[in-house]
């Protein structure tokens, strides 16, 4: 039987391996990582900004104040080591549980919080829930529909190669989405094309209900960009130094014509999928202790204690300080005007056709009408 | 009998329909233990096992094209899309197979299956978790597009619905999925397709309506009744396509005025087909101008929600306008 | 001035464009060496080679998709669907992304892209190459939706559509393609968007209509004419969202009566649109009903394609209708 | 680096090879196939059958009488080599290719053509062209857009497992197919859920003008398999000997409730893409030339005859009398009537709701006016 000589583009045992740098408990496996002190207190720093930002997202949504929100916990290593390996003028696609990366980018959780709250600055005017971006960052707000942003970082790292821009895009998403037909076709063009894009992959282990493997009876998620002749790499996404390490290597890979990496960060979701979720209709509480014990501030935290790059009081230190900025965001975005109505007829076109100008009308008279009646819409 | 909301009815009817038809099957994301994200599918698959309440990957294209694979060769699939809003990935499978394999096959081979789905505003959902598609569902010929109104319809017409032998669009307006409770009979009924329900009668203008928009219709009835001693009668079409238009023109030869409200975005909306088939068919009965008051045409926002939707006050706007052209 | 098919005014046009922009790229199946299949790419990958003109594998999900993300970043894609009839597996990136992102991202990020195939009917294509479905763009806020049914307007519109900075559904009558000819020029010049054209002055009766049933209904015109001497006006609205309504409120404040003919399916057409929105907003205009012909509520037919669609027989017989009225 | 224990299933070297009976020139590549004489020659007769109605269709279509067709020569082995290796009750998905697969099933010469030219005994009453079917041998009629129809195969297939029917589906494709979403879709949920489905991919080299290498970055289609845990095999897809033996066993693993299977036939389309194609404008004569002398019918031939079971006289008869049966079929399909104009309005649903009974009265009208106009419309 004659046998392709291709085997080496596989790159199977990566696909089928697990990269880490450090183990559970923040020891490192196989060396000291050679990385700057100020990056890998900054990954942590991140990490912590992260953590803070989604406890008070769940705190707003409880309090009626956030439509929906889908917590991060446990996720942070792979938002923030996948995104700190771009530049910045390369370009983000993200999903929904990604606060980190947003952080990375340089997003405020002033905007954040603006965008989460729908406030008069929220720079998405108020459009979904659960979504963020700004074109200031280059981060492109996700669409709800989980997988649709594949093609679309694609289709930006093409359009950037035929510009001639030296730019890598970037984009994120869960294991679910790996059943979409996005997710098929975004590998595929990446392939075919070469274009320079980095797909990362959070394999959390759910998708709402849904265990992996009844997602897709594949070995791993990383072994699917064989089907594309994309090289797939799979990595402990609770251990941020090791995503970046991959996530470095790939979009270097990128930026010099070599073409897309599929990076499978397997981590896991502590949270519920989102506010409106109850876990403990599918999953037993042992699997999620078992994952508690393996969730990446504490392991990044422990690493740097060990190297001596972080004391206990540091720690506490950045944290309460961290808190407390935070919390004083959050107050003063709390008392910040909504949005104006009007903002509903907004940027459909870039000019309102005729329709919509007799329906801003319509708008305007209805809003009169409602509170001569005396009716509360909101 | 026993006092229901929608969520309760629909389950009851999934339930029934399994019992009574080993054929019927439910098949979708997150409906097996997690019971769907609005438990609509709660418990089924404790009583009728992951064989035949099949939690499935994600991909609202493989679900509608494993159900036409599945009713193709003789189960009865019932197909939850978790939201309406996610269903376009599966509109190939709908437009090409779903709507057209008994045209396809010349009457050989059909397609026995429901798509049901969560769907329309109200519930803070935003841009993705809030549309009313159906217009592009009753544009499809070879489909048939289901919304109930009360617990009562939504069993009886689910349970109609899988006994269709045509593929039937099944929608569920989320915002009334508990609000609305009534007493809902504990044994086997159906609801027919293709009949209206006269919700309100009334003699000066007739609003035609369905889903969550019948109880703003109310109100604004109510309304312009106290304030201009205006008679409204509202219609609750509940099968969209192929619509009741004998009870829309039997109300109309009464009223002679006539009103329209849905969700969906209005241009070539559901309204602008019953307006142009009234346009069409029978001006004569009309005194004024058609009204419609609908979503507006734009994406469904986050923000400003009610705004967004058909209101009393808009309603009552078009009321006011037909009454006094 | 050239005499030229709608074929190569298409080319002309987009080769004008890519010289005129760099951002200008196209992409689709067989759109390089083959030149497409009905050759409207033909030449541009030898002008302008691969990195401009790109074939692509076999998906309109990822064709729409990739186009969206390029589009994004700031080129302007010309993406070519093989035939309208395969858009569906696209129709969640055009429904949820093209039509969405700039209203998702607050006005931030736009897709100034343009998705152009052959449409409609009339050369023996059967169910899945002749379909009409710009309902469903019409419907779909965010969208514009184009279709020409000359070479002139061809160029012109395709121009205007690609320097649109909203996402434009470009549909071309396929049965046109080759029959029509006519002087067009050879220079740079657009069509705006959202303007009608008056085909044909009339006093009785207004037919408004667009893309390959232009001629249909000026031939009924003709015959009921000779026949009976009524004045047909004919109007090809061209852009079909958003519509020229000042063109048809003008035409029917002469001829009082309005036809509307088009190839896609009537229930929930783009025909019921038109006639709603006169029933709501200028109901005394008219003298009587509004028709509609248009193609039957079925799926494209391979036998008998022209008894499917609208033809002279169907046009005269609801020309009569409203002039008997 | 931990890697994952499951490389086994990847199969990769049946995916990554070429599985082959006999060479190009019929000679056997590792000792005599051990089949029935009957089904060797069975082989044989159905491709020949194939070949000849392949060129009637295109005949027919120059003249006018078939709207379109997709010529199948050079591609005969698969379609009849996979069907072959089912039932009477199984079920068979085609695509638009296959019409030496028809004739396995028991489809006729004069049902296939009753099709093509949409006479009144046309059994799909004229809805598409290219496309067969009949319920009378479990073939459901292909849907034009292509991919379509492989999830449909799933899903009959999982229909079966759960009616506890043991039949097993089997699904035609090409290898431009595999980029569409329903590729991927089907393949996942086969693999998640075991479904005796055996997916049969024509990989004939071009999807009309785009070549294989344009359509995926994959090494081989077979290898895609890896992605859902479906084994793939690569099979010499113009050996039909081979084809009937790979898919024998993918057929008994489905049944045996082992699970899907892959099958990517490699193979050649030797004519134009359909009727309304130039490939002069996309592919070079030489490659053409090259896959002629490759083709299945010259093979099988040389291989019967050599091992004893066809003389070159036998040979001849066989072609002649096809060619005849074939001919008085053609003359006889061509002097039926067509369909009534009324097959336009029916079977949209079970029974016409009221749209389509006034529809029906307007067709009929128009019918009568044209014939008073004088308008010929067909
Ligand atoms: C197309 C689509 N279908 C369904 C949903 C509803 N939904 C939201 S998130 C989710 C699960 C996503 O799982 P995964 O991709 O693993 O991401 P995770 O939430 O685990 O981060 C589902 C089904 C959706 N948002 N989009
Ligand atoms: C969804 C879809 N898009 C486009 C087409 C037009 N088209 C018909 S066949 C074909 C190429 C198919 O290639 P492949 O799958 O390799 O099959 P082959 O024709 O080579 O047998 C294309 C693009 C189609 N039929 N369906
Ligand atoms: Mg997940
Ligand atoms: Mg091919």
């Amino acid at each position: 039987m004659e046998v392709l000589g291709r085997r080496d583009i596989l790159n199977i045992d990566r696909a089928l391996g697990l990269y880490r740098v450090l183990d559970e408990d923040g020891n490192p496996v196989a060396g000291e990582p050679s990385l700057p002190d100020k990056l890998l207190l900054d990954m942590y720093t991140y990490m912590v900004r992260a953590r803070i930002l989604d406890g008070w997202l769940l705190k707003l949504q409880r309090m009626g104040r956030v439509a929906l929100h889908a917590p991060n916990k446990g996720q942070e290593a792979a938002a923030v080591g996948a995104t700190l390996a771009l530049k910045r003028e390369d370009w983000l696609f993200p999903s929904y549980r990604e606060l980190g990366a947003l952080l990375v980018r340089g997003m405020t959780e002033e905007e954040i919080l603006d965008r989460a709250l729908t406030t008069i600055d929220d720079p998405l005017k108020g459009s979904d829930f659960a979504i963020y971006g700004h074109r200031k960052y280059n981060i492109v707000p996700a669409p709800v529909p989980v997988a649709n942003q594949i093609p679309h970082a694609v289709g930006a790292a093409l359009a950037a190669k035929i510009m001639g821009d030296k730019i890598v895009t970037m984009t994120f998403f869960g294991d679910g989405s790996t059943s979409r037909g996005d997710f098929h076709t975004g590998l595929n063009f990446a392939g075919v094309f070469k274009a320079p894009v980095v797909f990362v992959n959070q394999n959390n282990q759910w998708a709402i209900s849904v265990p992996l493997k009844r997602q897709t009876a594949s070995p791993t998620i990383a072994i699917k960009g064989v089907a594309y002749g994309v090289p797939g790499i799979r990595v402990d996404g609770n251990d941020v130094i090791a995503v970046y390490t991959v996530a470095m290597e790939a979009v270097e890979r990128a930026r010099s014509g070599e073409g897309p990496t599929l990076i499978e960060a397997v981590t896991y979701r502590l949270g519920p999928h989102t506010t409106a979720d109850d876990p403990t209709r599918y999953r037993v509480e042992e699997e999620v202790r078992e994952w508690e014990r393996k969730e990446p501030l504490r392991r990044m935290r422990r690493y740097l204690i060990s190297r001596g790059l972080l004391t206990e009081e540091e720690d506490k230190a950045l944290w309460s300080e961290w808190e407390k900025r935070i919390e004083e965001t959050v107050v003063k975005v709390l008392e910040k005007p909504p949005l104006p109505p009007e903002v509903v007829l907004e940027d459909v076109y870039e000019e309102p056709p005729w329709n919509l100008r007799e329906q801003m009308r319509e708008l305007r008279d209805s809003i009169r009408l409602l509170k001569e009646l005396g009716v509360e819409l909101e | 009998m026993p006092v229901m909301n929608m969520v309760q009815a629909l389950n009851q009817a999934l339930r029934e329909e399994m019992a009574r038809d080993p054929r019927v099957v439910v098949l979708g994301e997150d409906v097996g233990r997690r019971g769907g994200v609005f438990l609509v599918t709660e418990g089924l698959i404790d009583e009728f096992g992951e064989m035949r309440v099949i939690d499935t990957p994600l991909t609202e294209m493989g679900i509608i094209g494993v159900a036409i694979g599945m009713a193709l060769y003789g189960l009865r699939p019932v197909a939850e899309i978790q939201f309406i809003d996610f269903v376009y990935e599966a509109f190939d499978q709908i437009v090409s197979n779903m709507a057209k394999i008994r045209y396809r096959s010349g009457g050989m081979y059909s397609v026995p299956m429901v798509l049901r789905s969560p769907c329309c505003g109200g519930i803070r959902g935003g841009m993705h978790h809030s549309q009313s598609p159906e217009a592009y569902f009753m544009h499809t010929a070879g489909l048939i597009t289901v919304m109930p109104s009360t617990p009562y319809d939504a069993k009886g017409l689910l349970k109609a619905s899988i006994r269709s032998n045509d593929p039937v669009i099944f929608l569920e307006p989320k915002s009334v999925y508990r609000t609305i409770k009534e007493e809902v009979p504990d044994r086997d009924y159906t609801v027919p397709l293709g009949k209206a329900r006269l919700v309100r009668e009334g003699s000066d203008v007739t609003i035609v309506t369905w889903g969550a928009m019948v109880y703003q219709s109310l109100e604004a009835a109510k309304l312009v009744e106290e304030r201009h001693g205006w008679s409204v009668e509202v219609i609750d079409l509940r099968t969209l396509f192929p619509f009741d238009r004998d009870a829309i023109v039997e109300s109309l030869e009464k009223t002679e005025r006539l009103v329209i409200v849905h969700e969906a975005p209005k241009t070539v909306g559901p309204g602008a087909e019953i307006a142009a088939y009234i346009a069409e068919n029978h001006i004569e009965l009309l005194r004024g101008p058609i009204a419609r008051v609908t979503g507006f045409d734009t994406p469904f926002p986050l923000a400003h929600e009610k705004l967004y939707m058909p209101n009393i006050a808009r309603i009552y706007m078009a009321l006011k306008k037909v009454m006094q052209y």
